[in-house]
């Protein structure tokens, strides 16, 4: 219509707000209390975004700067010390301010409520609070970093962390411990908010599979995190009184810490990894316009692994001198458990058979999920085999792994779902075309970073080494490889940051549906009006019941999308502006 | 659901049995029962929390659900420690040395 | 468990308009439920907290029986009976406040019986100190440079060393610390309930506060009741064999 | 468990370690079964998703597939196979692991103390090494370690064996060496600063070139004729008898009593092994034989555990020959003589990791200069 930039996106405003109601959760309330002190579950959400983000962004320079010293064998780049404060950084920021809050927090908070059909979460104050604990706790530990670091890993192994380390071991493990509850608060709420906030009619086999996976992620925060709380809160009293229950010098036994610190850090990684299950069994339902394939069966893996997560912890002490039976009986739940992740693996290729495949960009993420889960999984196999696991363990090949299940998946998963629900999030959608080159270059550069790491770690190359042989030119060569991937990783990350921050303000408008989806989150308003839904939904009809369209009811006034016209969502906007 | 609301009678009952319990706890511990020690201490001391779980918590009249979030609590609490206690219980077994000897 | 149908079946009436009724729920009935629901949640949590303070005990416990009985006797059962009892009647009388609120009873009863609760704990805490304090006494704070035993004539029978000691009383310290704590916050929760009945807020219909203030009480004693017979009884038979 | 027989794989596989011990061709077995599972499941899996990516694909903007909701057969037959698979993953893997901790009888023993950072060595017949330990091929050598600091673990990926070490514990491992050659030892759990310079070099021998090294070292002692002068200058002599018939001292006469049970005060007995001999040094009034007053001071802080280690081995001699314990299969007699030359790994730099890194510190202070071994320039940063 108008090819004046500002006047077009004033036409778009002028037909969305003729179509939509006028106030959304974004354009509520303004100023920055009203942010800081919102309420608002889908705030929050936001909120934990920008921090999240930010945490994610100093995990990665942190990162960087480790390819950058593996680059060369000699440890040339910085002093040993330094090396090791910064692989310590890197774990902690990555998955006490990254991994673990990041899906629940931004995506969890923001969808849960919309999803189940409620205003809000059970206890929107205590919601608050959690985003607070978190960022006082980030904060924290932050601090630590910046005064003079840790050095331990983030694993705080004692005695080293007790009785050797000067570095600021107590101050990290403080944000730690903080932070736990900022987690724990948010697991209470997803509990609560699930039983107690449906919708009427919205029974728990109508769930959408996303609520369901954030509810076994909410049992492991609830029922782990306070262990991992007073293991670190034993170890700063044993920091502070020079003396405490895992000291050899009193008969303590340092492997009761790894015992205590893998009880929750085992399960942790379910943390990680079930809510980019929960965005991928969305994504894949959405994008293949079907319910996904056993239903029942997805859903109660998430429980399955929930439960069965607790029982594994001890495969990371199989030659910490774990009594050779407790390593039997740890390694053989480790295999059991693998198979409700196998069952979900498989139930999203099945329902790809027969169905509507687009090649959206969240869906491009949940193809590269199943693939890099897959291999993480299927290496885990490989770890939890007694025998085996003595010649890998602490080696590059653990770290290959939980990067194959930690980036490939947890962080594939997450860019997937902000893809998906950027368009409800923000009301905006992203520029397609950069995105899905964003995620073929994430995809290349992901698997060149961390592929060689397995060869590196089969030929022996131990973790968290500064230096390693020069004698062994292949090992160069493959972290050369790594080094390489990693830039080209980090460059895939970039793109998105900058297309999101210019979608904020230039992005075509998007409709409340634009895939379409079934969820309830789709028949509202996108950006939703603040208590999500103008009046109460009530639902009548499965998860995933693809229909036409047309009969896509939307829940309050405002007209139900315009039927598919052949174009591509991104273009479907009613923001026409050409580019 | 409304709630139930317990008889006076029924909490002062339950307060004088676990001053018994307190006063039967205190009494066996004077008496040497070998390695049956532990048990008598923990059998009255679950018996307690039991009293205190069903009655002063209000356990016994509550939902479903709650009976479930209270049984998971002590599941995974036993999961932690036995779990714990299948690694130090059979370090010994496994030749004299291999394993681990504990010393000091 | 009543979700929102069951919520609309039972009408919005006029209880929707309850002053303490908020926004996102329908009515007081689903908010009373997700309250106390929360609170139980919260516990579970709280059960793991201890939980590892529990593994810990019992590891060193059966790795060091004669240790641990040997240093459980310097703590005074007696005292240790005599806080139990101030305990359970402090759970008495909250559930007693509880059960006053959900009748309705006079704000003077429920603030009574609430500020009994508080009185007992304080007593409770008190004596806790007092017992510390004892501990200080006979350099049995388990920090190293203080720990000195034998220098202030705590006989140390044979077969224990003076670390398998230190770990005991690590654990004692580290277990009732963290009891004493958990005690000291709910008094501070306490007092503003406090507030709230003397004003007359609650009442049959809407008393959670109280209610889930009450569970988390309970949940401290429940604690205490398993640590009286782990720290205090452990060695009341011990002294007498030697 | 034994009488599974594990499968093996001689054939070098790409990209791992030299196949250096008996443990590594079960273990590059399992490996190889690994991967071939993997590479099968991931291709299974992605030309699935290709395949019905590519048939599926979205052709009409509005088109509406039929849904499906599941299948049991399905999903029963996708539970079931994969944990059979899995199952098959376990028991192999554990047969592996028993093997590797159930240590021999037999066996050549040597002590190893972990030590913030570097290896310390001592062979039964006296050499002491550091970050370098030399081996005979074929033979089969069982370590017992323990560490003076924080937790490190022994790795070396020739032999596809790793073992935590942690303090106030004896932990053994035990490997067999096929080849001779020169393997990498690392130390593979963090344990601070210079975590990454803390290896060093293991290397296999043929009997010959082994004799000849043990011939090498000047005035080298066994470990329990060092325990010995340790035993006589600590003044343990005054309270234990060390030989048989004699009469009872203030404390439990040691002859003999290397492996037998003790029993101790209060209820029970223990079997005396290096752990107890361990504890009765450095905690005596832990467990007290039956019939002994309290009255043995601590050692704590006066002997290191090297030394402790010293006079276990002595402790261990004090019995009938051919009664001793274990038994040093290679090698057991003590030898002394000049240097002979053999092999001169004094040129040897113990740290393989980066020269350029090496500092000059003093030498060792436990470690005079023995048979082989590098002393002087460990590299100790404190």
């Amino acid at each position: 219509m108008s090819t004046n930039t500002t006047a077009a996106a004033a036409t778009g405003t002028r037909e969305w707000r003729s179509r939509f109601p006028t106030v959304n959760y974004l354009n509520a309330d303004y100023g920055i209390w009203s942010w800081l002190l919102t309420k608002d579950h889908k705030r929050i959400g936001l909120l934990y975004l920008i921090s999240v983000s930010f945490f994610f962004a100093i995990g990665g320079a942190y990162a960087g700067a480790i390819r950058l010293e593996l680059l060369t064998p000699m440890g040339d780049l910085m002093q040993s010390s330094t090396y090791n404060k910064v692989f310590t950084h890197h774990g902690i920021m990555m998955v006490f301010f990254f991994l673990i809050p990041a899906i629940p927090g931004v995506l969890g908070n923001f969808l849960i409520p919309l999803m189940i059909g409620a205003k809000d979460m059970a206890f929107p104050k205590i919601n608050l609070l959690s985003w607070y604990i978190f960022m006082a706790g980030g904060l924290i530990t932050f601090c630590a970093l910046l005064f003079g670091g840790v050095d331990t890993g983030w694993t705080f192994y004692v005695p080293y962390s007790s009785n050797f380390s000067n570095t600021y071991v107590t101050l990290a493990g403080l944000g730690i411990f903080i932070n736990g509850f900022s987690s724990i608060l948010t697991g209470l709420n997803f509990i609560v908010t699930t039983h107690t906030m449906r919708a009427p009619g919205m029974t728990w086999f109508r769930l959408p599979l996303f609520v369901w996976s954030h509810y076994a992620t909410a049992l492991i925060m609830i029922l782990g995190t306070p262990v991992i709380a007073i293991t670190i809160l034993l170890l700063a009293l044993e920091r502070l009184s020079h003396v405490g229950i895992f000291d050899p010098a009193l008969g303590g036994d340092p492997v009761l810490f790894q015992h205590m610190f893998w009880f929750y850090s085992h399960p942790a990684v379910y943390i990680m990894i079930l809510p980019s299950m929960a965005v991928i069994s969305e994504v894949v339902a959405t994008h293949t316009r079907k319910p996904i394939f056993g239903y029942s069966f997805v859903a109660f893996s998430s429980l399955a692994i929930a439960v069965f997560g607790f029982l594994v912890w001890g495969h990371h002490l199989f030659v910490s001198s774990q009594s050779v039976y407790a390593g039997m009986i740890f390694s053989m739940i480790s295999f059991v458990v693998a198979i409700p992740s196998a069952v979900k693996v498989f139930n999203w290729t099945a329902t790809m058979y027969k169905g509507s495949i687009s090649y959206d960009t969240p869906m491009l993420y949940a193809f590269a999920f199943i693939g890099l889960f897959l291999i993480g999984g299927m290496t885990g196999l490989f770890l939890a085999a007694l025998g085996f696991d003595i010649h890998v363990h602490d080696t590059y090949f653990v770290v290959a792994h939980f990067h194959y299940v930690m980036v490939g998946g947890t962080v594939m998963g997450y860019l997937g779902g902000l893809h998906n629900w950027w368009p409800k999030i923000t009301g905006r959608m992203y520029p397609e075309g950069w995105a899905r080159f964003a995620a073929l270059v994430v995809f290349v550069g992901f698997n060149l970073t961390f592929f060689p790491q397995f060869l590196l770690g089969y030929m022996g190359m131990p973790r968290r080494y500064h230096a390693y042989p020069v004698g062994e030119p292949m090992w160069q060569v493959l972290h050369v490889m790594s080094t390489g991937g990693a830039t080209v990783l980090g460059i895939g990350l970039l793109i998105p940051a900058v297309y999101f921050i210019w979608s904020m303000r230039y992005g075509r408008f998007a409709p409340a549906n634009p895939w379409p989806g079934t969820g309830l989150e789709w028949r509202t308003p996108s950006p939703p009006p603040t208590e999500n839904f103008l009046v109460t939904p009530v639902v009548t009809w499965e998860a995933y019941e693809y229909r036409p369209i047309e009969e896509l009811q939307t829940i309050g006034p405002g007209e139900p999308d315009q039927p598919i016209d052949g174009q591509h969502p991104a273009n479907r906007g009613t923001e026409t502006e050409e580019r | 659901m409304s709630e139930h609301i317990v008889p006076r009678t029924t909490y002062f009952a339950v307060f004088g049995a676990l001053l018994v319990g307190t006063a039967i706890t205190v009494a066996a511990a004077n008496f040497d029962f070998g390695r049956m020690n532990d048990i008598v201490a923990m059998t009255i001391a679950v018996t307690k929390m039991l009293l205190v779980l069903l009655f002063f918590m209000h356990v016994r009249y509550s939902s479903r659900l709650i009976w479930v979030i209270v049984a998971s609590m002590f599941f995974w609490l036993l999961i932690l420690l036995l779990l714990t206690l299948t690694d130090y219980s059979s370090r010994d077994w496994f030749g004299s040395n291999v394993g681990g000897i504990m010393s000091r | 468990m009543s979700t929102h149908a069951e919520a609309i079946e039972h009408g919005h009436g006029p209880e929707a308009a309850h002053e303490a009724l908020a926004h996102h729920f329908d009515n007081l009935e689903q908010q009373r439920e997700a309250g106390a629901l929360g609170m139980w949640v919260f516990i579970a949590q709280e059960v793991m907290f201890f939980g590892g303070l529990f593994l810990a005990y019992l590891i060193y416990r059966m790795k060091y029986p004669t240790a641990f009985m040997a240093a459980s006797n310097h703590l005074n059962w007696k005292i240790g009976t005599f806080n139990t009892a101030v305990l359970i009647t402090s759970s008495l009388t909250m559930a007693l406040a509880v059960w006053a609120t959900q009748t309705g009873r006079s704000r003077k009863t429920q603030v009574g019986l609430m500020a009994a609760t508080l009185l007992l704990g304080f007593i409770f805490l008190g004596v806790k100190a007092y017992e510390y304090n004892e501990k200080y006494v006979d350099g049995l704070i388990p920090i190293a440079g203080w720990f000195d035993p034998v220098g202030h004539n705590v006989h140390i029978p044979a077969g224990v060393t003076t670390g398998q000691y230190q770990m005991f009383f690590w654990l004692y310290f580290a277990m009732t610390g963290l009891h004493a704590l958990h005690m000291i916050i709910g008094a501070g929760i306490l007092l503003p309930i406090m507030w709230m009945a003397w004003r007359g807020r609650f009442s049959p219909e809407y008393h959670s506060p109280v209610e889930n203030f009450g569970l988390y009480w309970h949940f401290v004693d429940i604690i205490w009741i398993f640590l009286f017979p782990l720290l205090y009884l452990l060695g009341a038979h011990f002294g007498k064999g030697h | 468990m034994q009488s599974i027989p594990i499968p093996n794989i001689s054939l070098p596989v790409p990209f791992s370690p030299e196949q250096a011990s008996t443990f590594a061709p079960h273990v590059d077995a399992l490996y190889v079964y690994l991967v071939t599972l993997t590479a099968f499941f991931t291709l299974l899996i992605s030309a699935a998703i290709i395949f019905f990516a590519v048939k599926y694909r979205r052709r009409q903007a509005a088109e509406l597939p039929r849904p499906i909701a599941g299948s049991m057969v399905l999903e029963l037959t996708w539970t079931i196979i994969p944990l059979m698979i899995a199952m098959t993953i376990f028991v192999w893997g554990a047969s592996i692991f028993f093997k590797a901790y159930r240590a021999p009888q037999q066996a050549m023993e040597v002590y190893v103390v972990g030590k913030q950072w570097m290896w310390k060595f001592q062979h039964q017949t006296g050499q002491r090494e550091i970050n370098e330990l030399h081996v005979p091929v074929g033979a089969r050598v069982k370590l017992t370690m323990t560490t003076e600091d924080v937790i490190h673990s022994f790795y070396v990926p020739a032999f596809r064996i790793k073992q935590d070490v942690v303090p106030g514990r004896y932990l053994q491992t035990w490997f067999e060496a096929t080849k001779t050659g020169k393997f990498y030892l690392f130390c593979a759990e963090y344990c601070g600063t210079n975590h990454s310079g803390m290896g060093g070099y293991i290397y296999v021998m043929d009997q010959a070139a082994y004799q000849q090294w043990l011939a090498g070292g000047t005035g080298t002692e066994s470990a329990a004729s060092q325990g010995q002068k340790l035993f006589q200058q600590r003044g343990c002599a005054s309270c234990h008898q060390v030989e048989a018939g004699g009469q009872q001292g203030l404390g439990p006469t040691l002859y003999g009593i290397f492996g037998k049970q003790q029993q101790i005060e209060g209820d029970g007995a223990v079997t005396v092994d290096e752990g107890y001999i361990r504890e009765s040094i450095l905690n005596p009034q832990a467990k007290i034989a039956a019939g002994f007053q309290n009255i043995m001071p601590t050692f704590q802080g006066q002997v290191s555990e090297e030394q402790v280690l010293q006079l276990v081995a002595y402790i261990r001699s004090l019995a009938p020959a051919g009664q001793q314990q274990g038994g040093a299969a290679a090698g057991a007699q003590t030898t002394s003589g000049p240097t002979t030359g053999g092999v001169p790994p004094q040129q040897q730099r113990s740290n393989p990791l980066h020269p350029s890194d090496v500092r000059q510190g003093n030498p060792a202070p436990q470690a005079p200069p023995a048979g082989g071994g590098n002393t002087g320039n460990a590299n100790r940063q404190q």
